[in-house]
């Protein structure tokens, strides 16, 4: 039991924050939680959230990836040209933006597996890649997407939004499977003590490609959605995703040094963080003061993290074993 | 005993070579099945090597191996484990971050990425259980159990591999002997299935009792094989070493009690971790910390060393009373605290720089101490007969044994009035063994106070002046003298009271 | 061998400078202007305010951690500056550059905290001081819009030329040497790297490693704030988010310069290449009027081309 | 009365947009973008000065500004929400031009009036005001070529942020003047709208394609300026843009010309037509405002640049078709608190 606790303490410290920050926040919207505030809410929540999803992946193995946001760029100028026409067309296009979401992430663990470059450096100089090919799809903002599918996935069915359904149903059926196969414990392995996953008969290069593959897919999914939300094609937005999804995995009490941490975890990290801007919209706070405050919130959400660290008795262990 | 007529493994004409470092060189080897195959050699000797080798961790340069009569290219871990070659590494094969259960299952035969089969768990406990390990929870994070629990955990995973060659690599370095003894139980009965066994230790007493046959490696070469019992220790060192050894522990001296204090401990304690530790160290005493792994010995080190907060109870350095708050302050000239601590491979040493910068990390910053003055460290090299290269090799490249020496002269070279070891000694071979012991007693007869943790009764029968032994964080009993007894020291370790002072 | 072992990190130093100079020679083919003295010169002038980040950056990631808040403190000290000289009192625009670089100190001081005391890992930490840097700011600048100047010495400093060099250029060349002497000659040069590759080791070793990194990121801090006081001279103003364009530059001058992004390994002056080259790729981009979309495929690949050489010879060795 | 109709100058061939009006006062929100930029800055400053003007005061319940960073999924977040509290009007500079559709669509139901400004849509079912970005573009490059007596062989062109609507047009704008004048080598270079950019790419254009004959620049005009300085260029004709700093260079060095703003203070017009949307007056679906401009010959100390002011500071402080253009200290007075 105690293991238990203590093996997910941060995913429910988490959990908690966003719980508190959720009920202050509805608390100061006009019109409360209904279903349509619920729904813009859990709409931009999701985008970060996948955006996190993303980088979890490639923190997990101890890895960083800053191309999250450019290959969300890129499939979601993909997305302006693909997402348009019958429901086949609809659903083609859907696979293919998947499929470039995939490529991308293969390519990042590619030159990581056999170019030996280290993930940050590496996703660094593909993001600026994938960024230049988004910018010769869309120069300028444009293209549309399907409103149909867009209305489908960006509502709600019997008053829970859809996109928040999605988002349970990434935990259920996709991440508490996973983490009771090879590859959802290879992850951590990897992550964890190569040597010791290697030893153990993890095939430690296939392990990392996987995750980054993943990363790729789910740095598309959000991509994706974001595409379903402003139905619209744009080279510019990814910069913001990039950093915020790493805010986003270390407010979820993701460890960047990698190992540890949960996509839960990752998803509430990018929960906190949109519900703290969307505090601002009726906090009343003077327009110019609101982004020192944001920056504050977001500065004491991460220290509170490090506040224990304080109480640690024997200063070896905030090195971690 | 019977020997099946083809070798589980063979090694014929293997040689492997890192880089320049020849680690084996044109070895023909075999081992058994239905016999425990013991190998002994210095560090660096090439033991490690071998078996990498046939766990499938690294390739060799030259050489075939053949499994069971048939040539095999072992690839990776993988591979060998589905021929049932199993392997217990020296760097333990347990991911930190999962848990036990999870350590169990993972990379078992046939898993891939599919799904992990949890049938081996129970299999696991009830291997647990038979050698003192009930108390390690399936849930529990590795990284939260002692080097012993994870030796055992690690015991218990190649044993559901079900193995026909098992291999323990300095596997039982941190278990004391009651759990070893367990240990060897089951080995045994592996034995007596068919299994074949190999067992590296640095321990004579363990290999005594467990080892059907000897085989002797030095520097990357096979020497010779016998059966266990055919020859003396003397000669086997001879053997392993390539000159006599007589006696591994410098005689003891009759130390002065009268000495200056150097150290003195009163009512010492930190919360969860020790309580009442009470004890006084003199120039030129060796005084050891016995007991089971974990019974709060290395945390008073830690806290002597001011890397533990809100300590209770008074420390006394030269009769001055003081409060140790970091590293830094007890390492500086006033205190001359030094310690040797229990990892060295991520505490002791920062491997990817040179020897030489190793050195004089802790010996920068020290007031009356030039660190960059090479000289200040030649001596306890040399009395360690350091093998390197050059001082400017990286210390990853050394062997273990050749990088504890760094470890230790490290320290050496700020010359401290109390020097704190947490067990300095282990996986080290016998010949770099006496050459440290040689050092530590000269050290003390030179007026520095020794405090020793060790695994190793041994050590603390033959090179401690007297030992504090442990048991949940309290001093059980102080042996002095001819108190210091393997009887006496194992009874106190699991708190049976007998001979000896025995604390409340 | 071992000779061999102690060549490579010089190797990976040269990278940047070949790659630099081809940089030149091609750029020249099409331009032969880029071979003249005024075009080169000015390179060495714009690659300083780069140059002096990067030797910050280059400082906190020997020591295994990395700054993202570069752009807002450089911004910030620009502010500073700029108002103290606005404020018309002469005193206070004396003092306007040590208060500004004081201010930089300050800020890497608080990043140094955050990471060596609360343990919270440098690229979150850095990463929320920035935004409220910005945050700050445009507080600020909203409330009271100071008026800002650049002084003369700020304009000469970004500006002027000694004997044909820059100055702006020979400032960074300065400090550079100055970084050099400190790692090179330094107990805290050699704790940097050790607590780069093995902090735990390091305290282990009696070296109090949270001095270390506080130090560390407050000499990144004072980098920074020079880099704004500089621009701040060169564009004779200071503005919001002036310091944005330089972050991501930053990172990849570190980097193409052989610095291990890990800590513990690297070198100033490969990160000196590495900024001679960037800049210079970006100028030559520039000129030859690229489109922005090509213009960072073709940084892109270039980036994973010098990144590729550098790791794959290692590995061949 | 708070409705100046001649304030709201129709685009050619735009329609005209009425809605039933509504009784006051208003519940009013302002989504911005990114903050971290002088103009944004002045344009939240000069939305609140207008709305504490006690003639525009009365008609206001509520009046809320934020901003959201440069994700546009975050706008319509934001403008979803001021439209689910029952908002009146909301103004906003688009983060993107093409991503409101659905928006406006949920707006249209829920009776919410929305008013881009500055960097508005590509639509045409709501009113948006802007000065023209094209004419913008069109009036330096003009200016410029007729100071050449309308012919000239090398021009340098500083653009903007790329892959930005409003760089798009403005740049379009400029080309229609420039491509007619044969001969014309035209070398562009990407200033981001960033003084130090600008510096930087112009000082090498400068170095590589030595001089021009006349340099239009869309918006941190004073790097160009000070590149041109540095490399001892000759005084030529410009296009620039409306920052204090960049008329006070073009003041001292008597540089021919024109310095045009894209106004800041057109965040507080925006509000204008909300309010007279809301009272049922009809606008104009696109409104050009007329673009705050000054040929250099005219450049006057305090009037229209202020020496005692930032050099960041953005002049375009009014439309006085509009209302009375705000002073500086009317701006400032507004400072941060929101009431
Ligand atoms: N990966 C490697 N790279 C370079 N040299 C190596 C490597 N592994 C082993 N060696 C060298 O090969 C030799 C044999 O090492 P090995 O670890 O097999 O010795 P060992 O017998 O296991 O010693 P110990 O008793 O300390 O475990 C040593 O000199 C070691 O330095
Ligand atoms: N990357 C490397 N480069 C050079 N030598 C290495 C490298 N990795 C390991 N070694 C050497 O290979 C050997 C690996 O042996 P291993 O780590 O099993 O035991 P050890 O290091 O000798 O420690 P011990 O003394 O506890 O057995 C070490 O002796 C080490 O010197
Ligand atoms: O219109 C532009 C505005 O949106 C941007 O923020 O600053 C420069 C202006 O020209
Ligand atoms: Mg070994
Ligand atoms: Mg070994």
């Amino acid at each position: 039991m105690g293991d238990i606790w203590r093996s997910n303490q941060r995913e429910v410290i988490a959990v908690i924050v966003l719980a508190i920050l959720l009920t202050l926040y509805f608390s100061t919207h006009p019109s409360g939680p209904t279903t349509y505030v619920m729904t813009i809410w859990a709409n931009q929540c999701l985008i970060l959230g996948l955006a996190a999803i993303a980088q979890f992946f490639a923190v997990i193995v101890r890895g960083i990836d800053l191309s999250v946001g450019a290959v969300m760029a890129l499939t979601n100028c993909i997305a302006s040209y693909l997402i348009i026409g019958t429901g086949l067309e609809v659903a083609g296009g859907i696979l293919v933006v998947l499929a470039v979401g995939i490529t991308c992430g293969l390519i990042n663990g590619m030159l990581v597996v056999f170019g030996r470059i280290q993930p940050i450096v590496a996703t660094l100089a593909t993001g600026s890649l994938f960024l230049g090919i988004a910018l010769l799809l869309r120069p300028t903002p444009g293209g549309s997407i399907d409103y149909d599918i867009s209305d489908v996935m960006t509502l709600d069915i019997f008053g829970i939004p859809t996109t928040l359904i999605f988002a349970l149903g990434i935990i259920t059926f996709f991440w508490l499977p996973l983490r009771k196969t090879g590859l959802g414990t290879g992850l951590y392995a990897v992550g964890s003590s190569e040597q010791a996953a290697y030893q153990s008969g993890i095939s430690v290069e296939k392990v990392r490609l996987a995750s980054f593959a993943l990363g790729g897919f789910f740095a598309a999914l959000a991509g994706l959605f974001f595409s379903f939300v402003t139905t619209t094609g744009d080279a510019g937005i990814g910069p913001n995703f990039t950093l915020n999804s790493i805010a986003a995995v270390v407010l979820g009490g993701v460890l960047l040094r990698g190992g540890i941490g949960t996509l839960t975890g990752a998803l509430a990290g990018a929960f906190i963080l949109k519900t703290i801007s969307s505090l601002m919209f009726f906090s009343g706070l003077p327009p110019l003061a609101q982004p020192l405050l944001e920056g504050l919130i977001l500065a004491g959400a991460i220290a509170i993290g490090g506040a224990d660290v304080l109480r640690v008795k024997n200063r070896l262990e905030v090195f971690g074993k | 005993m019977v020997l099946s007529s083809t070798p589980v493994v063979r090694l014929s004409g293997v040689s492997k070579t890192y880089g320049s470092t020849k680690a084996l060189t044109e070895v023909d080897f075999s081992c058994f099945s239905g016999e425990v195959h013991a190998i002994l050699g210095e560090n660096g000797a090439g033991k490690s090597t071998l078996i990498k080798l046939i766990a499938g961790v690294v390739q060799p340069t030259e050489g075939k191996i053949t499994v069971n009569g048939k040539e095999l290219v072992l690839k990776n871990p993988s591979i060998a484990t589905s021929h049932g070659l199993v392997c217990m590494f020296q760097e333990l094969s347990l991911v930190p971050d999962l848990s036990v259960r999870e350590n169990i299952m993972l990379g078992a035969p046939g898993t891939g990425f599919g799904w992990l089969n949890s049938k081996v768990v129970p299999q696991a406990e009830s291997i647990l259980e038979q050698i003192d390990g009930a108390h390690i929870r399936m849930s529990m994070r590795v990284a939260d159990l002692t080097l012993a629990e994870r030796q055992q955990v690690e015991i218990a995973k190649a044993l559901t591999r079900n193995p026909k060659l098992l291999i323990l690599d300095e596997s039982t370095s941190a278990l004391n002997s009651s759990v070893v003894e367990k240990v060897f139980k089951l080995i045994r009965k592996q034995r007596e299935l068919g299994v074949g066994v190999l067992f590296i230790s640095h321990r004579f007493h363990e290999i005594e009792a467990l080892a059907d046959r000897i085989s002797i490696f030095r520097n990357g070469q096979y020497v010779e094989t016998f059966d266990n019992g055919a020859f003396d220790y003397g000669y086997i060192i001879s053997r392993m070493v390539g000159q006599r050894i007589d006696d591994i522990f410098p005689p003891k001296k009759v130390f002065n009690t009268e000495a200056e204090e150097v150290l003195k401990l009163d009512s010492y304690s930190w919360k969860g971790g020790f309580n009442n530790v009470s004890i006084t160290l003199r120039q030129g005493q060796i005084t050891g910390f016995g007991g089971l792994d974990g019974q709060g010995q290395n945390e008073v080190l830690l806290g002597l060393f001011g890397l533990l907060k809100n300590t209770a109870g008074e420390i006394q350095i030269a009769g001055h009373s003081v409060k140790i708050t970091h590293p830094k302050q007890a390492k500086a000239p006033d205190l001359g605290i030094a310690l040797v601590p229990e990892d060295r491979k991520t505490e002791g040493l920062v491997l990817e720089q040179s020897i030489a910068r190793n050195l004089e990390l802790s010996a920068l910053g020290t007031k009356g101490v030039n660190a960059l003055d090479p000289t200040i460290y030649q001596t306890f090299l040399e009395a360690l007969e350091l093998k390197c290269n050059s001082l400017d090799q990286p210390v990853s490249q050394l062997s273990g044994g050749n990088q504890q020496k760094v470890a230790l002269a490290k320290w050496l070279a700020l010359n401290p009035r109390c020097l704190l070891l947490a067990d300095p000694t282990r996986g080290i071979d016998v010949k770099t063994k006496t050459q440290i012991y040689a050092l530590l007693r000269r050290l003390a007869d030179s007026g520095i106070a020794v405090l020793l943790l060790s695994t190793d009764f041994e050590e603390l029968i033959h090179l401690c002046d007297d030992a504090h032994i442990f048991y949940d964080g309290e001093i059980v009993s102080h042996l002095k003298g001819s108190e210091l007894t393997a009887e006496n020291i194992i009874a106190a370790s699991l708190n049976i009271q007998t001979g000896g002072e025995v604390h409340g | 061998m071992n000779n061999f072992k102690r060549l490579i990190p010089d190797i990976d130093v040269l990278v940047p400078y070949i790659g630099t100079l081809l940089l030149i020679i091609t750029g020249s083919v099409i331009y032969p202007q880029i071979l003249g003295v005024d075009y080169l010169a000015q390179q060495l002038q714009i690659a300083a305010f780069l140059g002096l980040l990067a030797l910050g950056a280059t400082i906190v990631i020997l020591l295994g951690h990395i700054d993202l808040s570069i752009a807002w403190v450089l911004t910030g000290s620009a502010i500073i500056s700029t108002a103290l000289v606005g404020t018309g009192d002469p005193i206070l625009s004396m003092l306007s550059i040590p208060i500004a670089l004081i201010f930089g100190a300050g800020i890497g001081i608080i990043n140094g905290l955050g990471v060596a005391v609360l343990r919270i890992p440098s690229m979150v930490w850095t990463l929320s001081v920035n935004s409220m840097l910005l945050g700050i700011s445009v507080v600020l600048t909203g409330g009271f819009n100071p008026k800002g100047e650049a002084s003369d010495i700020m304009v000469a400093l970004a500006t002027s030329q000694i004997s044909g060099l820059p100055l702006a250029f020979i400032i960074w060349m300065l400090v550079t040497a100055a970084l050099v002497l400190l790692l090179k000659k330094t107990s805290f040069g050699r704790y940097l790297s050790s607590v780069g590759y093995n902090e735990k080791a390091t305290l282990l070793s009696g070296v109090s490693t949270p001095s270390v990194i506080i130090a560390a990121f407050s000499i990144a801090g004072i980098c920074s704030a020079m880099g704004g006081v500089l621009l701040a001279g060169y564009a004779n103003q200071a503005y919001q988010s002036m310091g944005d364009p330089f972050l991501l530059p930053t990172i990849a001058a570190v980097v193409i310069g052989g610095t291990s992004i890990l800590g513990g390994r690297g070198s100033i002056a490969g990160t000196v290449g590495g900024v001679l080259f960037i800049t210079l790729l970006n100028s030559i981009l520039s000129v030859m009027q690229i489109s922005d979309a090509w213009r960072s495929i073709i940084f892109g690949l270039i980036i994973i081309t010098m990144l590729l050489f550098q790791s794959l010879r290692k590995k061949r060795t | 009365e708070t409705y100046h109709p001649e304030c709201f100058v129709p685009a050619p061939g735009t329609s005209i947009i009425e809605k039933s009006a509504k009784e006051g006062p208003y519940k009013i929100a302002f989504v911005n973008g990114f903050a971290g930029n002088d103009w944004r800055i002045a344009a939240i400053q000069a939305s609140k000065a207008w709305a504490a003007r006690p003639e525009n005061a009365a008609n206001i319940e509520k009046f809320t500004v934020v901003s959201v960073g440069n994700d546009s999924s975050a706008q319509i977040a934001a403008i979803d929400n001021f439209i689910a509290a029952g908002y009146d009007a909301i103004t906003f500079i688009a983060v993107n031009p093409t991503a409101f559709e659905p928006v406006i669509r949920r707006a249209e139901r829920a009776g919410t009036v929305l008013v881009p400004f500055d960097n508005v849509l590509d639509s045409d079912k709501i009113v948006q005001i802007n000065e023209s970005q094209f004419a913008l573009g069109k009036l330096k490059a003009q200016t410029v070529m007729d100071e050449l007596g309308g012919t000239a062989k090398k021009i340098l062109m500083v653009n903007g942020l790329p892959g930005n609507a409003t760089d798009r047009d403005r740049r379009l704008g400029m080309m229609s003047v420039l491509e007619k004048v044969d001969g014309l080598d035209i070398v562009e270079v990407v200033g981001n709208w960033d003084t130090g950019t600008s510096q930087k790419v112009v000082a090498d254009a400068l170095a590589t394609h030595g001089q021009f004959d006349a340099v239009v620049s869309q918006h941190g005009s004073a790097g160009t300026i000070n590149a041109l300085q540095a490399a001892n260029h000759p005084i030529v004709p410009m296009g620039v843009d409306g920052e204090n700093g960049v008329r006070m260079l073009m003041a001292d060095l008597k540089i021919p010309g024109v310095s045009a703003a894209q106004a800041p203070a057109m965040s507080a017009v925006a509000l204008e037509a909300a309010v007279s949307l809301l009272q049922g007056h009809s606008l104009p679906q696109t409104v050009y405002l007329p673009i705050p401009q000054v040929k250099s010959k005219n450049l006057q100390a305090g009037v229209n640049y202020f020496p005692d002011l930032p050099k960041s500071f953005n002049t375009g402080t009014g439309f006085p078709s509009c209302f009375k253009p705000f002073s500086p200290q009317e701006l400032l007075g507004q400072s941060i608190d929101n009431t």
